[in-house]
């Protein structure tokens, strides 16, 4: 079955994001796909490649990072971040940052930033679309 | 339908929220902080009617970690990020009382 | 594409939280998809509607006028719960006044909400494909 | 002392907390969601008593923002911004119901 | 530097959020200012020092531990509202075994736990200088 | 007076920030000293100088990085963020960034990385410690 994630939380603040990752990965074990997760609220803070979590804690950005390769039909999970909430909140590409006069960027690489229209359109695309949030 | 709480029922109103809504064949999985819903506390009456028609779920990990897993309620069914799946697969649209 | 039947459920103040803010961005770029939209305001997502906001004094943006814009793009199925209402001592005059013009009826200018009970609802929310929840 | 509260109270238990700890001296804020608490609706009775003895105060902004201005339930005290500052200074050790 | 009462107030269980985390991780940094320490934990707080709890199932990270080392830094005041632990089905029983050793008392261990009314803790709150919550 | 903040959300999501930056400019305008506002938690995203709101909204960093410098006695307000809360959450100065291998930072100038001693000093030091959060 093809499913999608919808988050709006940020890591660590909130489990939402953690929930998200250990059913999206039990998912795919049992041979589904996950087609998408949209990163929307403080969710897209989940994409931050500047993320340094403690030694002994989980690295909650790595998680997603390493599941975009990992569906079991050789698919890759989809992980895009709403543009207009990241912009809010101080998440940028390269692209974002050059049209804005910033110097960097923030967003890690196995992330991709995008629209709105991703989630409804995954909602649409998709057998199940599950929300993840406070 | 499949209804998931990540909330106690002590702190916000979500599960009342979804107990007014609910229709007759939906089912109930409580996650995250929603576990605390499952244990034997002042609000357990809440749910045990659903949980005796066998319509009540909880994530076991989530209870594990609140240490509440020898105070969960008759008739709640615990399972795993797999049966969470299982769950969202068999029972069609989810929605998420967050 | 498939047309699909896509539920927004609004359980929350606006301003508090910004969720009824993004949701609403959400909504206004669904209309686009030409999908079965409908809203659900319910517990104290009913103050997102209430008319008279004005957030002069907390230096919010007041993005209630944006509701009206919903008719123009065919969403005119705002369910509210009257439970909701009665509890918070509101009724229905208390809200925007929001409307659609019926294409089917000489588009004559209809009022989009409608005051249901928690029981008519929860029938809504059993026909939906999607759950969006904020 | 003075208590804020900034959630309504018929989406989560802070007021009810608030109200279980208070001390007969202490003063209430109202601000953010926790408006809701100040207009007329089911939930009035938590604060009456103590409105009637000068007790519960709300920020008119956020009162004014969620369109309930015409709604707010007698003898809460409406303060702006200035005010709440004042009511810091005057009333010792804020606590924070967040 | 002069001495201050302060208080953390606890009131949300343990991994659905991060504040109890963050809070235990303020408290142990306090200790080092030699300030007056008191933690109350009432509504879901109590569930961040009920005995037993196990991470394993939700890859976080059990930090439950960390309390115990609360006595070692002379932080022994701990309130437990008892009307919230009764309302939740749990006794002290439930709750792990903390201590701390008595300096003036020949170094006996004594619990650091007590369970106490709500209304002995509106008299606790009502002496303190500072409250911080989490 | 003396008053220092703790503000324990991101900008945007919550209003807390937005409260909280109301409360301090009040304040400064009656004469009164802010102290030090700590951002803890999501609390440390305010500080983003990435941030890009849309035109017609608050730049609520930009706000507090403004205040920085407005204290009526001439003393600029402290705005410290907790090391361990950014960290966790991609929250970097030059410093930390080079620490850890990244090679930018997101901190906007006005705002300092420090731990959670700032945040218990500033209760020491100041009248009063008012919390604004979720």
């Amino acid at each position: 079955m093809k499913i999608s994630i919808q988050i709006n939380e940020g890591p660590y603040q909130h489990q939402a994001s953690d929930t998200a990752y250990q059913f999206a990965k039990a998912a795919i074990a049992k041979g589904h796909e996950i087609f998408r997760v949209f990163f929307y609220h403080d969710g897209v803070d989940n994409a931050s490649r500047f993320t340094v979590p403690p030694q002994d804690d989980r690295h909650i950005v790595n998680n997603w990072a390493d599941l975009g390769i990992k569906n079991a039909d050789g698919n890759e999970v989809e992980l895009v971040v709403c543009v207009a909430a990241a912009l809010r909140r101080g998440m940028l590409d390269a692209s974002e940052a050059g049209k804005n006069g910033i110097d960097s960027n923030n967003i890690h690489p196995a992330f991709r930033i995008s629209g709105l229209g991703q989630l409804i359109e995954a909602g649409i695309q998709s057998d199940r679309l599950v929300v993840f949030g406070d | 339908m499949l209804h998931t709480i990540n909330k106690s029922s002590f702190e916000r109103n979500s599960l009342q929220s979804c107990l007014n809504t609910i229709d007759d064949t939906s089912v109930i999985l409580l996650i995250e902080d929603g576990v605390i819903c499952a244990a034997n506390n002042a609000n357990s009456s809440m749910l045990a009617e659903l949980a005796t028609q066998g319509r009540v779920f909880a994530l076991q990990g989530d209870i594990d970690a609140r240490g509440i897993s020898s105070k969960v309620a008759d008739n709640i069914k615990l399972v795993d990020y797999a049966g969470f799946v299982d769950l969202v697969v068999e029972h069609g649209t989810t929605v998420s009382w967050v | 594409m498939s047309t699909k039947k896509f539920m927004y459920l609004n359980r929350k103040a606006p301003y508090g939280t910004v969720y009824a803010l993004e949701s609403l961005e959400v909504v206004l770029i669904a209309a686009a998809f030409e999908q079965d939209v409908s809203l659900v305001f319910i517990d104290d997502g009913v103050y997102q509607i209430v008319d008279g906001q004005n957030t002069d004094g907390i230096g919010m943006k007041n993005f209630s006028k944006a509701y009206h814009a919903l008719g123009d793009y065919d969403i005119n199925q705002l369910y509210v719960s009257a439970e909701s209402l009665t509890e918070r001592g509101l009724s229905v005059d208390d809200l925007m006044p929001l409307v659609y013009e019926d294409e089917d009826d000489d588009w004559a200018e209809k009022p989009s909400i409608k005051v249901v009970s928690n029981v008519e609802i929860s029938k809504i929310m059993s026909e939906q494909d999607v759950c969006l929840s904020f």
